[in-house]
């Protein structure tokens, strides 16, 4: 094997025989080398953490009709050092009456959180962390520890504030945990497996957002909310309570949130675009070697990024009971029935060509997003006469 | 479909009718009457299908049409059911299909469909009659309609089941389906006492007949092991039955068997001495009275007779026994039947007398004579049934605009000159009481009369012979009676005047039944008749091939054929003169009270029978044996067990097991609650405590005792 | 004592010095966090035990709702956030003995079980475990209808809960 | 490799820890996670089972699945019956709850 077609590989049958050259057990040696991998993962990603920041307030700064940071470096391109240090020196401030070890425990985990879900990305066919036979429900798993964290540092930090913030949030995760999931078995029909991996090579011929568009939409709304980012920014609603769960955190704890919410935003780009936009899959590209493969995921990933801040600061936040009537009652059951449609139609369409098949998906699809948005009229419309008179605006504000 | 498969599915639109009406078309008159008539063609349409392949089907005698399934598994074999088709069964289904259609039609229009809805009627009672929006007062239509139609689809379904059966059992089957269905419409008008009770009457006489009838199965069954006629006529079978004897008047198997069904056939059928049902039975609506007394349910009687004629044919003292209970019940109604001025009631007996022919033809041998004579009497006294509820609806419609309630539309000297007011049920009437009293050579009566009394005469039975001439010139003297005093001569009362002819539901079944009246009769045309020899008697050929050696058609005798013209015009002309200037009943000669009341057959049943019956009931078995007697043992035993009862409980109950038992054992168990008591703290956790304290203790004494012992 | 041994041990301890961190602890919230790291250590094992779907489902199930519902029931049963007093029942030594009988008597059980200290075969590398649990809890022939009850046990439990954690004071559903 | 007394002793000890905490704490909630933690025992004994029997039975795995569905119902149930309890008595602590006493 050379370094260009698998380097992991060949990086750790390199060390391997290094290590053993130095007379280490073969056991130790390879828990050493695996725990190098995951250091030097985890460290990529918070490199990659702090170049996020900066994109983020690029384009904010552009959704916003600014100019965002340009002093620092090319393009400000350097802003994030001079936060992180403004961050660092700032003086960390552990509220009285706080629960100590919670308290700095929950920033950590928050983080974690987020880069425990690297594990089983698979940047390319032959750079995975592990191929999780489970890899969907585990992303869930990823996330309840992220909902974990919120309580702990909401409830640790002995404020009223942020315990709501923390309530609110919680709600909304374990709500939109629902469709997130029924959502996510959708590719994992297509691709029988629940391996990251097979169900990116799933999609070397067709992109699941091909087959299932409407499973990319649900799926994309409920990583927003399971994200904790505006329209579904209730846990940090500035303007009611004062910054939610991380009202009390200062200095680099507060840093951890923000990176790691950002990070979390990034990675769930990261799991549409493997889910449903191909992965690594380029039209063919990705055979070039693996670093090409890498090279593609993390752009489609910086897309579905993209989108996400895209509604993020395009929409505005919605009432809390509204958010979670919209899951309850719409998202939820829309998400169910796609999912029972969709198996439906794999089993039904299963021995026909490729084309027919990709074609009848895809139709059903169309088909069933028409019926919802003719419903969706239908129930603004009673909504709208229900109010007579009272702006369409404010009418559901009133009810 | 085969022919068999078929046969299977005739009897079925009937009763699928009937829990259609009775589970969903209650509501809905139009819908139940439609279910039920459609039900009716449907099995006529099969009827007519399988009796046109019969006909078309050489030897057919030989080889049925049959088919059978097992049905209930006895020890080791199975107690088949099945269909059977033989010529006679054919011609029987042949009949059956056309009167059952037609009845069904006709109760459309004889309950009033498309009337208003009656001012006061009630469920239960007939209709009274309601009133217009114009004013007049109209017939008003049936409260109780669809529950009609339910009840005679189920009725028609019982005949059907009888008649397609292959075996005694399914026979049976219909037949108590019939009785219960006669209960059901004879009490139709429950409302109505007489009504009520004919009910019962006509089911309790008819259940003495079945309890024999059940009996002789039973026998039939125990002695061949087999229900299905063919098993039974086997010729061995048949030998076996002859022979083997019985404690009982010295009768052959055969014969009690035969004399036990008979019986069955003598309540069903209405002969002496179990006829006195059947004139009650005139309180149904006159459609039943028509399903009933002509097309089933007494034909089913004569047709299990003759269905078993092989059977009962083997024993001379039954053969006898039948042929005198036939000719005494054809003179004995016939005599009735002369003193009634109600027209159904006439009717009614001479449907017994006519009965008693068949019964007389089968008891002197002529199997051919009785199934024709069924067969065509079926069709006119249906026709003359029709007829007179025609008439009687014209009667009622008459009442009504005089609205005279007092008036009766079914006494016959309220009538006379209907001949003007309902021409169709008139001449339809006419062809129906000619074909009754034999009018020569042209209704269908005649023949089947004809072969009958040549039957009794060349069997050489005189007395029966003689005794038959009288009844059929009686029978043909009532028939020009009734006819005269309904339609000829002029109107005797306002109502009769203001009566009139009936809608077409009721006179197109009459126009059709007519046709059959005469010509039926024309199929059974003997051979040698008038000693010019014509083709031989179709009717004869087939239904003669039924039985395993062919009936020897009975020679044409000029003596009898002589009797039955002398009979019949002579009858009818007498008639018409002793009544064609009779207006009021007092002018009758014959009202004789003997006769109007029916040699008080009632009177003595209920003196001899019913009386005793009470009197043993209520004064010797309540008032002595129960009262006193039975009661007085046990007041004895009580009374005693009470003495020894007070003496343990004073001297032994008390002390010893109340004070000491009882009491110390509450008190022990007080003690024991008031200090267990803590216990139930109602605390889970000490519960959960307790328990696996008591768990580890038994466990380590198990431990102790398997491990360490 | 391999690696696999040493981990599988520290995992052990873990488990079960958060267990009793959890029934010992004072406060609420931190015995159910103990609660959550016992949680996680059983997800471990499960791992060790190659039932790679029982060792996530345990942590979405556990950790991701039972351990957060827990967390909110002790802040919403609570007058302040500190909890004053004794938190075990006065007899806890009895119950100690109690527990310790037990576990003697399960041991002392298990001990003299034949099989109590058997080894398992390798896992085959190829044998697809999670599929052969969907099989499992699908096929008529298996486990469907167990697996069926349990769904509608789940569903009568949550309308149960809302039922009775309703308050009718607060009003409506919807508010 | 790790024999299968190890596990089973685990699940006797977590059993037993578990108890100890039903039988003892005062808070009802406590008591609950006391019973999570005998769940919790019970599956490790299932899973084990089921890993040193015959892998291809699965029925420990499914009976693993289902103790979950009970844990999470129960659970679900019983602390909404100690909220409601919280609302009506103003208390959770299970000693105080003995209106079933004498």
């Amino acid at each position: 094997m050379n370094f260009w077609y698998d380097p992991v590989n060949f990086i750790a049958h390199w060390l391997t025989s290094l290590l053993t050259g130095w007379g280490v057990a073969g056991w130790i040696a390879s828990v050493i080398i695996q725990l190098i991998g995951v250091v030097l993962l985890i460290s990529l990603m918070m490199v990659f953490d702090i170049f996020l920041v900066w994109v983020e307030r690029k384009v904010v700064a552009r959704f916003q009709d600014r100019l965002g940071p340009n002093r620092v470096g090319p393009f400000g391109i350097f802003q994030p050092f001079a936060d992180i240090i403004k961050l660092i020196i700032k003086e960390d401030i552990t509220p009285a009456g706080a629960d100590k070890v919670v308290y700095n425990l929950a920033p950590i985990l928050s983080m974690m959180s987020v880069l425990l879900l690297w594990a089983i990305i698979p940047l390319a066919p032959v750079i995975f962390g592990v191929d999780l036979n489970v890899g969907a429900l585990y992303i869930v798993a990823a996330g309840s520890i992220g909902t974990l964290s919120i309580i702990m540092a909401a409830w640790s930090s002995n404020n009223k504030y942020a315990l709501i913030g923390a309530f609110r949030q919680v709600a909304v995760l374990i709500s939109f945990e629902i469709p997130m999931i029924a959502t996510m078995l959708i590719p994992t029909i297509l691709a029988g497996s629940m391996g990251m991996n097979e169900i990116v090579q799933g999609q070397q011929t067709v992109w699941y957002v091909v087959l299932a568009p409407m499973a990319a939409i649900i799926f994309m709304i409920a990583a927003i909310a399971e994200l904790g980012r505006s329209p579904f920014d209730l846990n940090e609603a500035e303007s009611e309570i004062v910054a939610g769960f991380h009202i009390e955190y200062t200095g680099m704890k507060f840093g951890l949130f923000f990176a790691g919410e950002l990070l979390h935003a990034f990675t769930f780009g990261g799991f549409w675009a493997i889910l449903f936009l191909g992965g690594y899959h380029f039209f063919g590209l990705e055979n070039l070697g693996p670093l090409v493969a890498v090279i593609i995921l993390l752009a489609k990933a910086m897309f579905g990024y993209w989108v996400i801040m895209w509604i993020k600061y395009t929409m505005m936040r919605i009432r809390i009971d509204h958010m979670l009537a919209f899951n309850w009652k719409f998202l939820t059951p829309l998400a169910f029935v796609l999912l029972m449609l969709t198996a439906l139609m794999n089993t039904l369409l299963r021995g026909t060509s490729t084309g027919v098949y990709i074609l009848g998906m895809l139709l059903t699809n169309v088909l069933l997003g028409w019926i919802i948005v003719e419903i969706l009229r239908g129930y603004s419309r009673g909504e709208r006469q229900k109010t007579e008179g009272v702006a369409p605006a404010t009418a559901t504000a009133h009810r | 479909m085969t022919i068999e498969t078929l046969i299977w599915f005739i009897p079925l639109p009937p009763i699928l009718a009937f829990f259609l009406i009775v589970l969903f078309t209650n509501r809905n008159k139009a819908l139940s009457h439609s279910v039920a008539v459609g039900a009716a063609l449907l099995s006529w349409l099969g009827a007519m299908i399988v009796f046109v392949r019969a006909i078309s089907t050489p030897d057919l005698g030989k080889t049925p049409f049959a088919s059978s399934i097992n049905w209930i598994p006895t020890a080791d074999t199975w107690l088949k059911i099945g269909v059977q088709i033989d010529p006679f069964g054919a011609v029987v289904l042949f009949f059956v299909a056309w009167t059952v259609l037609m009845i069904f039609l006709y109760s459309v229009g004889y309950h009033n469909y498309g009337q208003p809805k009656g001012d006061h009627d009630v469920a239960g009672l007939p209709p009274h009659g309601a009133t217009d929006e114009h004013g007049h007062h109209v017939l008003s239509v049936e409260p109780m309609y669809s529950r009609f139609f339910a009840f005679i689809s189920l009725f028609a379904f019982g005949m059907f089941t009888l008649v397609v059966s292959d075996n005694l059992l399914t026979l049976f089957a219909g037949w108590e389906i019939m009785g219960l269905c006669s209960y059901l419409l004879i009490g139709f008008w429950y409302g109505k006492e007489s009504a009520r009770n004919a009910a019962v009457k006509a089911f309790m006489t008819t259940r003495v007949g079945d309890v024999f009838m059940l009996l002789g199965i039973a026998f039939v069954y125990s002695a061949t092991g087999s229900l299905s006629y063919r098993d039974i006529f086997q010729p061995q079978v048949l030998h076996t039955l002859a022979t083997v004897p019985t404690p009982i008047f010295g009768l052959s198997a055969a014969g009690l068997i035969g004399l036990m069904l008979f019986i069955g056939t003598i309540g069903k059928s209405a002969q002496f001495p179990l006829h006195v049902w059947l004139p009650d039975a005139m309180e149904g609506p006159t459609p039943v009275s028509a399903m009933i007394h002509a097309a089933t349910m007494v034909s089913a009687g004569v047709y299990m007779v003759i269905r078993m004629f092989p059977l009962i044919s083997l024993d001379p003292k039954t053969m006898t026994v039948i042929a005198f209970i036939g000719t005494f019940t054809a003179i004995f109604a016939a005599t009735i039947a002369v003193a009634q001025n109600d027209i159904k009631k006439v009717l009614a007996y001479s449907t017994i007398s006519q009965l008693g022919f068949m019964i007389a033809a089968l008891g002197v041998g002529a199997y051919v004579a009785a199934a024709f004579h069924l067969v065509t009497h079926a069709f006119f006294k249906a026709l003359l049934f029709l007829g007179s509820g025609s008439v009687i609806h014209g009667m009622e419609h008459g009442v009504l605009h005089t609205g005279d309630h007092k008036v009766d539309p079914q006494d016959m000297f309220n009538m006379g000159g209907l001949r003007k007011k309902m021409p169709i049920t008139f001449w339809t009437f006419l062809i129906g009481g000619f074909a009754l009293s034999g009018f020569p050579l042209l209704t269908a009566g005649f023949w089947s009369k004809d072969e009958i009394l040549s039957g009794a005469f060349s069997n050489g039975n005189f007395v029966v012979f003689v005794t038959l001439a009288v009844a059929a010139f009686l029978t043909a003297f009532y028939t020009m009676r009734q006819i005269t005093l309904t339609f000829l001569g002029g109107p005797r009362t306002e109502e009769a005047k203001h009566a009139h002819e009936t809608p077409w539901t009721m006179t197109l079944p009459l126009i059709v039944l007519a046709v059959f009246a005469i010509g039926y009769g024309w199929v059974g045309i003997p051979q040698d008749f008038l000693g010019l020899h014509l083709n031989p008697s179709w009717f004869h050929e087939f239904v003669g091939s039924t039985l395993v050696v062919m009936p020897a058609e009975s020679p044409f005798n000029w003596i009898v054929f002589g009797t039955s013209l002398v009979v019949a015009l002579g009858g009818l002309f007498f008639g018409w003169l002793a009544y064609r200037n009779v207006t009021v009943a007092e002018q009758d000669k014959l009202q004789i009270p003997l006769l109007k009341n029916k040699y008080y057959i009632d009177e003595f049943y209920s003196f001899v029978l019913i009386k005793p019956a009470y009197w043993f009931a209520e004064t010797f078995v309540y008032q002595w044996m129960d009262k006193g007697l039975i009661d007085g043992i046990l007041h004895l035993f009580g009374k005693a067990a009470n003495g020894i009862g007070s003496i343990i409980r004073n001297y032994f109950d008390l002390p010893v097991i109340n004070r000491f038992f009882g009491d110390g054992t509450a008190h022990v168990t007080q003690w024991f609650g008031r200090n267990l008591r803590p216990i139930q703290s109602g605390r889970i956790q000490q519960y959960m405590l307790v328990s696996l304290i008591v768990l580890l203790a038994i466990a380590g004494l198990l431990y102790y005792l398997l491990v360490i012992v | 004592m391999t690696a696999m041994q040493i981990f599988f041990l520290i995992v052990g301890l873990v488990i079960l010095g958060s267990a009793l961190m959890v029934v010992t602890t004072h406060n609420l919230i931190h015995a159910a966090l103990w609660l959550i790291v016992t949680l996680f250590g059983v997800a471990v094992l499960y791992a060790i035990l190659n039932a790679s779907f029982l060792a996530v489902v345990q942590v979405v199930v556990y950790i991701g709702a039972i351990a957060i519902l827990f967390i909110f029931a002790v802040m919403l049963t609570r007058k302040e956030i500190r909890d004053h007093g004794p938190q075990l029942n006065s007899g806890w030594w009895l119950n100690v003995i109690i527990a310790l009988l037990t576990f003697g008597g399960l041991l002392w059980m298990l001990q003299s079980w034949n099989g109590f200290s058997k080894t398992a075969a390798d896992f085959p590398s190829s044998y697809d475990a999670v599929g052969q649990l969907g099989k499992a809890l699908i096929s008529p022939d298996a486990f469907v209808l167990p697996f069926e009850v349990a769904s509608v046990l789940l569903l009568a439990a949550l309308v149960g809960a809302v039922y009775i954690a309703f308050n009718p004071h607060s009003g409506d559903f919807r508010k | 490799m790790i024999p299968l007394s190890w596990y089973l002793i685990i699940s006797a000890a977590l059993f037993s820890i578990g108890l100890f905490g039903v039988l003892s704490r005062k808070n009802a909630v406590a008591i609950l996670l006391g019973i999570e933690l005998m769940l919790n025992a019970a599956n490790i004994n299932l899973v084990s089972f089921w890993r040193y029997g015959d892998i291809s039975q699965m029925a420990g795995q499914v009976f693993a699945v289902i103790v979950f569905a009970v844990a999470a119902s129960e659970v679900a149930v019983g602390l909404a019956l100690v909220i409601s309890v919280y609302r009506r008595r103003n208390t959770v602590i299970a000693d105080d709850l003995d209106l079933m006493k004498w």
